[in-house]
């Protein structure tokens, strides 16, 4: 019998070179790639909208958004991604498909994202400058707050952008969520708009 | 001429003495400050030729110090960073830059094309439309290539452009061009009222006229004002100010477009930084303060090195320091004119004498005349004498008729002011006439914009700063920003006296448009010749379409034609104004889209383990897939798709197919949705099952096709082809949400979810064992053809499991989630390896699909039925579905359609070529017996010779007939065999075994 | 009055006071026997092969506003017959074969210059679609090339051959295709035309048709009046909806915008015209040394004659991953004309369901390139009432008939065509 | 030009994929081949106010029926298809 050793890869693990890049001193952007995650994608039923947000609250103790935003339990982030539609970004197996079917019979459709998409962390004082380069959406701090998010495109590629709680240092942190496919290709662009400015580059295994 | 900056005045001027710039120009080393143009430094150096015309080769100066330059354009910079038509009035002075003269040969100085001046009475406008008629031939071998050397301005670099560029997004409440003192005005009342505001100003520094005009504002000299409103500007969190910066379009949903030079003051970027940068500005209001351009008389000689606009001859003085002239002539026909006068007396130039259109002077003016000794004339510029060194004297048409001459070596001109009014028209507003000031202002401006100051008619600088403050004030109040707008900057209104002087008859040549030469005997004769409508008179003389735009020229050429068709100036009306307000580099736009850079690439999950085995990928779609896997030793591709195919026939081998679409169709409704885009029921599937679809678009025409399969009651599992995969899902989206939105159905794309393989080859089913858990009953009867389910793999993942096959062999597709989706390949590589296992990439899957008879892209080609595929039976007649109706049209189901067929060549070692057409045996091929074509080849390792499928004419009903491949395009005509599509296993015996 | 070198040389003498205008700008007359509505390339040349050809020579052109003031003076002024269908590939030949000879027909010179269109191709499967054409063309007797990757290397060694995200592996070459300048053949036409008795009525819109007790047109309605006519063509693209609804009909047609740029005058750069396979951007140098470039449209309905920045930007970026030494070369002037889409991509020639209306219209934004072929076949087809036969499969009906002429295969989405 | 999603708020044209006019609306399934002729193919080509589909292909994914000027391309309202959003039917 041959010996498999079943290791996964993240979509950015031959692209991600943790260190630095691009202009020296300072760096004004932060890059972590968030690696190994759950993420669900929770569509409700035709006429079932009210069901899914109170399956939701009884399975998460918090009400879906149902307008883009993310919200945070403790080990989990909840993140609009369209009309009656939420992604369960968890890690640790908790939240997986297997483990939400049940509380969503009925009321929605579960489809499983875990690893369709890569999860990228992007941070720092340049980051909204970096930002926009690559969305054409308003990140002002006081038009998308923390919390905020968006079913958006970046370079022709859609993705699911959404401002966490900013460093202990006060920076604002941006989450983006990029198809699995396009993501080195869309790293490879992130570092060219990142480069001017100096970034670090990190991967973790942890939700920020 | 020296290179010592002999024009520069001692004092004076935002120029920064302490940073001396070395530059060369036609190859000669001169210096400048820092704060310089290339134009003041020339200017300062005391160079007055700077390039030669378009048509006539004309020698030609500066006249203007801003982006409307006609004349002074150059090659900037050299090898591959040669910058064609760049105008010296806007480039900023760096050390080391280099520039050059552009069209002439062999120099500036004597330019041998010059010639053409002696063949001026007959290259008058539209001569080419003519003459160069006979002998035919002769037009793209002689008179073109003549033509088109001799046109164009400068060269471009003609290698690839080592630079960067990128693009931003940037939002505010209101959006202001111009820096000038409406602009910054603007910027104070809407920064202060709390609005995010965005102000691009084109120049480096900030100030518009202010900068050469200056003024007393609040009391303070223009400088200190403009210093105390950037402070106050600076410390406001949201305002941003952008230098360098020229706003150039305004597009839908107040959107508009920047070009931001972010280096171009540099040799070269800084490492990791841009050239350029192009901003799309979206923005709730937007205040138009671009100011005005001071505009020509049209008279002879009036491109004279020499000639210059009034006002740019006071920027060159108070702004650089730099004189363009000792002795300076002013011809005017404002009060605006004379400020230049007073400017060169200032600065200790001699004026020679003020000749001014009007009837009157002031008498403050008649004042400085007496009392700086200089003569006032009545009347008009009659000519200028000089020649490529530079005006020497001025004849001047007195009022009453008499002539009087004026010696002097510089000439300031003022038409008058027109006001910038492109961007307020790009939305296709005509602007519109007013009579006091002889001028076109803004009317019909985009929604959410206004023009203030300058821009709008207003010249005075007390007017100016109103406007654009209260400008300013209401675009913020329209944005919903409330704040204290404090109090408007206060300042003088100066006087504004014009008499309208367009052109001065007389002898010899008088520009209008001065870059393309045309003159003002050009528009009489447009006119004469019928093209009397301004769009006429720019496309026949070509007026206006110079990289300026007609900045200078516009508004003169339609004066002239009003006055020769006897129509007055509004009448005759003006061309369209189109964006960019000024040029744009090619490159900014396409920012980082270049090279590989130019789509985003697609990765398959099992990309870097395919590239470790040498993989050689092909682009499909934004796809990099593995499409051969060479081995030492191989000669060509061909030996190795062989062998991989041989390889699959024989044992087994894998594909990575994770490209296919994937899409999760979830609900109670799902059966009932894939019925109604699916040609055939999928209802009736069970669980447990998968089905071959197709798709038709509602023109009945087949528009994709895939396997489905039904993973629960209420989940389908389907596949698209991989170029269809985002169509199909935005179809079905369409499908669901806008024609049958009483269906409970939910989509959700899974493509990036699965790594997907085939595993194929009579060894498959070993293979499979090895993978997975062994409690799995793959055999034929647990897991019959078409079947489909979820499996355990050794070590306990999950996997989704389906018997299909393309490839006409046992075969079997495994997902397992993407991230799996290497380990995969590895370990199909460590389990397969008792068996032989070979990957096999989109080559040899094209092989085996054609050998099968399987229809792809080549067939399905937007204009095939499902009957011409041979499809046609699985149309359902038992239920509706899309493009139901529109298949059954006369000419889609005629018989004598092309068809699906199989295709050998007679001679077993004859190649056969995809393209190549089908002409029935014993005739000459025309287009009444062309009868179809091939659509795909491969060379069958399995028949040992090239095969292929064709669409052919009744293709069905001719099985066995010999026809011709006729193939001209390669020199190739030859006997080939309409056969049966399904070239392998007809009956399916191996992908059911 | 004959234009030459001499009779230029006689002109200059007398300082060009004698010339006279380049075609008689009429006013309206009572009746016609063929009124033509549209001042642009096509209906020009209609008139001009009724009267040359077909013995019809009271004629008129109505235009709304100035002649050319349509997508004849707003095209990026390409010709070739290069299609791949039957009814395209034969018209665009004979369309070519007129271009060829327009300018001793017109006695104007129009700039025909046939220095080549390159259709660039970049995978196997496009290489294969171009076979398949550049057969069909050469079995129609047009020439064609199919070039390989070493031929273009020669040819145009400033593509991106080695740094590209879509290398370019060949191309199909039609080398009597190229361009012409576009506004000087509608003038060619307005004048050969004048000459021969027409009436060039600018400043003339028809607001509607007048029609007899059969509903037989007879006439239209115009800003300057009724005026009768015998029969009626309309080649109007860009408002061939709004006049066919006049006259009660609608059409397989939407209106779309259609970018085009042009950049500042350079030496020469760019010999031919060359398409780019993996993206939408094609481009040609005008004598005057302007890239003449433009991609695709952008994709909604539009009548307002000017586009947005996402294809502005699509279209360079194709440039620059084309030809990336066009970087430092500056675009300078962007404008929008309105195309006639039709459903399957492919124009319509046809008499209309209205006795005594012919409709020429849904040109997509191939028109420029017809003009001479459009102006022949609909003359003929107005003349004799009955299609030309290469224009005979350009049927109003065929839609329903399910004959549509669909190059792309995109099916009945005009914006994908 | 930008367009006001109402899941979504003020996007720009990249992130929308036009589709065409709204007003036809699919023939039933016995309508008869001229009725889906129509449908199909024939188009009042609007010169003013249009409803048109356009798809949110870069954001959320709903189909959208636009009211947009097609002389002027300004847009005056936006509505979900009748689809999008649709589990919020009848709760």
């Amino acid at each position: 019998m041959a010996e498999f050793s079943w290791d996964v890869r993240s979509p950015l693990d031959r692209a991600l070179i943790a260190g630095s890049y691009g202009a020296q001193g300072d760096a004004g952007v932060a890059l972590t790639e968030i690696r190994d995650f759950d993420l669900v994608q929770v569509m409700a039923r035709r006429g079932k909208a009210a069901e899914m947000v109170k399956a939701a609250q009884a399975r998460f103790g918090i009400a879906a958004p149902e307008t883009p935003k993310a919200v945070d339990t403790a080990d989990t982030a909840l993140i609009w991604s369209g009309p009656d539609q939420f992604l369960v970004l968890s890690k640790g197996g908790k939240h997986t498909i297997e483990a939400l079917a049940a509380a969503f019979v009925g009321s929605a459709s579960l489809s499983d994202q875990s690893h369709a998409r890569a999860l990228i962390s992007i941070s720092g004082d340049k980051a909204r400058a970096m930002l926009a380069k690559l969305s054409s959406i308003d990140l002002h701090p006081d038009k998308f707050r923390v919390g905020a998010a968006a079913a958006t495109s970046m370079d022709h590629t859609s993705i699911t952008l959404w401002r966490g709680k900013d460093r202990a240092d006060g920076q604002p942190v941006f989450n983006l969520l990029v198809f699995a496919t396009f993501a080195e290709s869309l790293w490879h662009t992130i570092l060219d708009s990142a480069a001017e400015y100096g970034v670090t580059i990190t991967h973790s295994e942890k939700l920020a | 001429m020296r290179g010592d900056q002999a024009n520069r005045l001692n004092n004076g001027g935002l120029i920064d003495r302490s940073a001396a710039l070395n530059f060369r120009f036609d190859g000669k080393t001169f210096s400048g400050f820092k704060g310089d143009t290339l134009a003041s430094a020339l200017v300062a150096n005391g160079v007055k030729l700077v390039g030669r015309s378009f048509k006539y080769h004309r020698p030609r100066g500066i006249l203007t110090a801003g982006s409307e330059e006609p004349n002074a354009l150059v090659e900037l910079r050299s090898g591959a960073r040669r910058e064609p038509n760049t105008k010296a009035t806007t480039a900023e002075l760096y050390d080391g830059l280099e520039a050059a003269s552009q069209n002439r040969w062999p120099s500036l100085n004597f330019d041998v094309m010059s010639i053409n001046q002696l063949f001026a009475p007959i290259f008058v406008a539209g001569f080419y439309y003519k003459t160069f008629m006979w002998p035919a031939k002769f037009w793209e071998a002689i008179y073109e290539p003549a033509i088109r050397r001799a046109a164009g301005l400068g060269r471009a670099a003609g290698v690839s452009d080592p630079d960067h560029y990128d693009k931003a997004w940037a939002h505010c409440d209101v959006l202001i061009a111009g820096s000038g003192p409406a602009g910054l005005a603007a910027a104070l009342a809407a920064g202060r009222s709390g609005a995010r505001v965005v102000l691009c100003e084109e120049d480096f520094v900030l100030g518009g006229r202010l900068l050469a005009d200056g003024g007393t504002i609040d009391g303070l000299p223009a400088s200190e004002w403009i210093a105390r409103t950037l402070a106050e500007l600076s410390a406001m969190p949201d305002v941003r100010i952008m230098t360098r910066t020229t706003l150039f379009g305004v597009y839908d949903g107040g959107t508009y477009g920047a070009i931001e030079r972010v280096n171009d003051h540099l040799p070269v970027p800084p490492e990791h930084q841009v050239r350029q940068r192009l901003w799309r500005i979206v923005a709730k209001r937007c205040v138009a303060a671009a100011g005005a351009i001071e505009r020509p008389i049209v008279f002879a000689g009036n491109d004279t090195p020499g000639v210059m606009m009034a006002s740019a001859m006071r920027s060159y003085i108070n702004r650089y320091a730099a004189t363009p002239a000792t002795r300076i002539a002013l011809f005017t026909n404002n009060e605006d004119g004379w400020r230049t006068a007073e400017t060169a007396i200032a600065s200790g130039l001699q004026v020679a004498a003020v000749i001014d259109a009007r009837p009157d002077v002031s008498p403050a003016h008649r004042a400085l005349a007496s009392k700086s000794g200089f003569p006032v004339l009545h009347g008009a510029v009659a000519s200028v004498d000089g020649g490529k060194g530079g005006a020497r004297k001025i004849s001047v048409s007195l009022t009453g008729g008499a002539r009087a001459e004026v010696e002097a070596d510089g000439l300031a001109v003022s038409g008058g002011w027109n006001p910038a009014v492109g961007l307020t028209s790009y939305h296709r507003g005509r602007p519109k006439w007013r009579d006091d000031i002889a001028a076109f202002v803004p009317d019909g401006a985009p929604p959410g914009m206004v023009a203030a100051g300058a821009a709008n008619g207003a010249f005075g600088l007390g007017a100016c700063l109103r406007e654009g403050f209260e400008a300013g004030a209401a675009a913020a109040r329209d944005a919903g920003c409330s704040g204290n707008v404090g109090s408007v900057p206060v300042a003088d209104d100066e006087a504004f006296s014009l008499t309208p002087l367009w052109h001065v008859p007389g002898k010899g040549k008088a520009f209008v448009d001065q870059q393309h030469d045309v003159t003002a005997s050009d528009v009489e004769l447009a006119q004469r010749e019928g093209f009397e409508s301004v769009e006429h008179l720019k496309r026949y003389t070509t007026l206006g379409m110079a990289t300026d735009q007609g900045k200078t020229s516009n508004v003169a050429g339609l004066a002239i034609m009003a006055a020769v068709s006897g129509k007055s100036v509004p009448e005759t009306g003006t061309t369209i104004y189109r964006p960019p307000y000024v040029p744009v580099a090619i490159g900014a736009f396409a920012g980082h889209h270049r090279d590989e850079n130019f789509h985003a690439t697609r990765l398959t999950p099992s990309h870097h383990w395919a590239a470790e085995q040498g993989a050689i990928f092909v682009d499909t779609g934004l796809w990099k897939r593995a499409q051969w896997y060479p081995r030492a030793g191989e000669k060509d591709w061909l030996e190795s798709v062989t062998r991989e195919v041989k390889a699959v026939r024989s044992g087994v081998g894998f594909c990575d197919v994770s490209t296919l679409g994937k899409i999760d169709v979830h609900g109670p409704d799902a059966g009932a949705f894939l019925d109604r885009v699916y040609i055939n029921a999928f209802s009736s599937l069970a669980v447990g099952k998968a089905r071959y679809g197709l798709m038709l678009r509602e023109d009945g025409i087949v528009y994709d096709d895939g396997t489905t399969s039904r993973l629960a009651e209420d989940h389908y599992f389907l596949t698209t082809t991989t170029a269809k995969a985002g169509l199909v899902m935005q179809h079905l989206e369409f499908c669901r949400q806008v024609l049958f939105p009483e269906l409970d159905v939910q989509l959700t794309s899974v493509s990036d979810q699965w790594a997907q393989f085939s595993i194929a080859g009579p060894n498959t089913r070993d293979l499979l064992k090895e993978i997975v858990d062994p409690a799995e009953d793959l055999s034929n009867e647990g897991f019959p053809f078409m079947g489909a389910r979820e499996v355990r793999l050794r070590g306990g993942l999950k996997a989704r499991l389906f018997r299909i096959s393309f490839s006409g062999e046992m075969a079997f597709e495994i997902s397992v989630p993407a991230r799996y989706g290497e380990a995969m390949a590895r370990n199909l590589m460590v389990a397969g390896k008792p068996f032989g296992v070979t990957p096999y990439g989109t080559e040899a899957l094209g092989v085996m699909r054609i050998e099968k008879g399987h229809v792809a892209g080549p067939e399905l080609n937007g204009t095939t039925t499902a009957g011409d595929l041979g499809l046609g039976k699985m149309m359902s007649t038992k239920k509706d579905f899309i493009g139901r109706v529109m298949a059954g049209r006369e000419a889609l189901t005629a018989p004598n359609r092309q068809v699906v067929v199989g295709i050998k060549p007679t001679d077993k070692a004859h190649r056969l070529r995809s393209g190549a057409h089908i002409i029935p045996k014993g005739e000459t091929p025309g287009p009444g017996n062309d009868q179809g074509y091939v659509t795909s080849v491969c060379f069958s390792p399995v028949l040992d010779q090239w095969i292929g499928l064709g669409l052919v004419e009744r293709g069905r009903e001719r099985i066995g007939e010999i026809v011709r491949a006729h193939d001209p395009l390669r020199g190739e005509d030859y006997d080939v065999e309409l056969c049966n599509s399904v070239f392998y296993d007809p009956d399916g015996g191996r992908q059911r075994g | 009055m004959k234009y030459s070198i001499f009779s230029l040389a006689r002109a200059a003498l007398s300082g060009h006071k004698n010339w006279k205008p380049t075609w008689r700008d009429a006013a309206p007359k009572d009746r016609y026997d063929v009124i033509i509505i549209g001042g642009g390339g096509h209906g020009l040349a209609t008139a001009w092969f009724l009267a040359s050809e077909f013995g019809i020579r009271n004629v008129a052109v109505l235009e709304k506003g100035w002649i050319g003031s349509g997508n004849a003076g707003r095209n990026t002024t390409i010709i070739r017959s290069n299609y791949g269908l039957p009814g395209n590939t034969g018209f665009y030949e004979l369309s070519m074969k007129l271009w060829e000879r327009m300018e001793q027909d017109l006695n104007y010179n129009a700039m025909v210059s046939q220095r080549g269109v390159l259709n660039l191709y970049h995978s196997d499967a496009q290489r294969d679609a171009f076979a398949r054409r550049g057969n069909t063309m050469r079995i129609n007797g047009i020439d064609a090339e199919l070039l390989d990757q070493a031929a273009l290397r020669k040819m145009l060694p400033f593509l991106n051959f080695d740094n590209a995200r879509f290398p370019v592996q060949g191309g199909l070459l039609q080398r009597r295709g190229g361009t012409a300048r576009h506004d000087a053949v509608v003038w060619g036409y307005a004048h050969a035309a004048s000459e021969l008795g027409v009436d060039i009525i600018q400043n003339c819109e028809v607001t509607g048709f007048t029609r007899d007790a059969n509903g037989k047109v007879t006439g239209v309605e115009t800003s300057r009046g009724k005026i009768g006519a015998g029969k009626v063509g309309m080649a109007v693209a860009g408002s061939s909806s709004r006049v066919a609804a006049m006259a009660g009909l609608r059409l397989p047609i939407e209106s779309h915008v259609l970018q085009a740029f042009v950049s500042e005058a350079i030496k020469p750069l760019i010999p031919g015209v060359m398409t780019f396979g993996a993206g939408h951007f094609y481009v040609s140098q005008s004598d005057k040394g302007g890239l003449v470039f433009g991609g695709d449209i952008d994709g909604y309905n539009s009548y307002a004659q000017r586009g947005n920045l996402p294809v502005v930007e699509d279209v360079c970026e194709g440039g620059m991953a084309l030809i990336p030494m066009i970087g430092r070369v500056r675009l300078l002037r962007q404008w929008g004309g309105i195309m006639d889409m039709s459903m399957d991509g492919s124009p319509i020639i046809d008499k209309s369901p209205v006795d005594g209306l012919y409709i020429n219209a849904g040109w997509c934004y191939g028109g420029f390139k017809a003009t001479p072929g459009s102006g022949f076949v609909f003359a003929h087809l107005i003349a004799r009432d009955q299609s030309h036969k290469e224009a005979a499969l350009f049927r109003l009906d065929r839609f329903q008939r399910g004959a549509m002429i669909d190059e792309k295969g995109q099916g009945a989405q005009p914006n994908l065509h | 030009m930008r367009i006001v999603c109402p899941f979504c708020g003020e996007r720009e044209l990249g992130e929308f994929t036009y589709l065409g006019d709204a007003k036809p609306q699919r023939p039933a399934a016995d309508a008869g081949e001229d009725a889906v002729y129509d449908y199909v193919y024939l188009r009042d080509n609007v010169a003013g106010p249009m409803s048109e589909h356009w798809y949110h292909g870069g954001g959320c994914r709903a189909w959208l029926k636009v009211t947009r000027n097609t002389l002027t391309h300004e847009i005056s309202a936006v509505e979900p298809a009748a689809g999008a959003g649709a589990a919020k039917v009848g709760a």
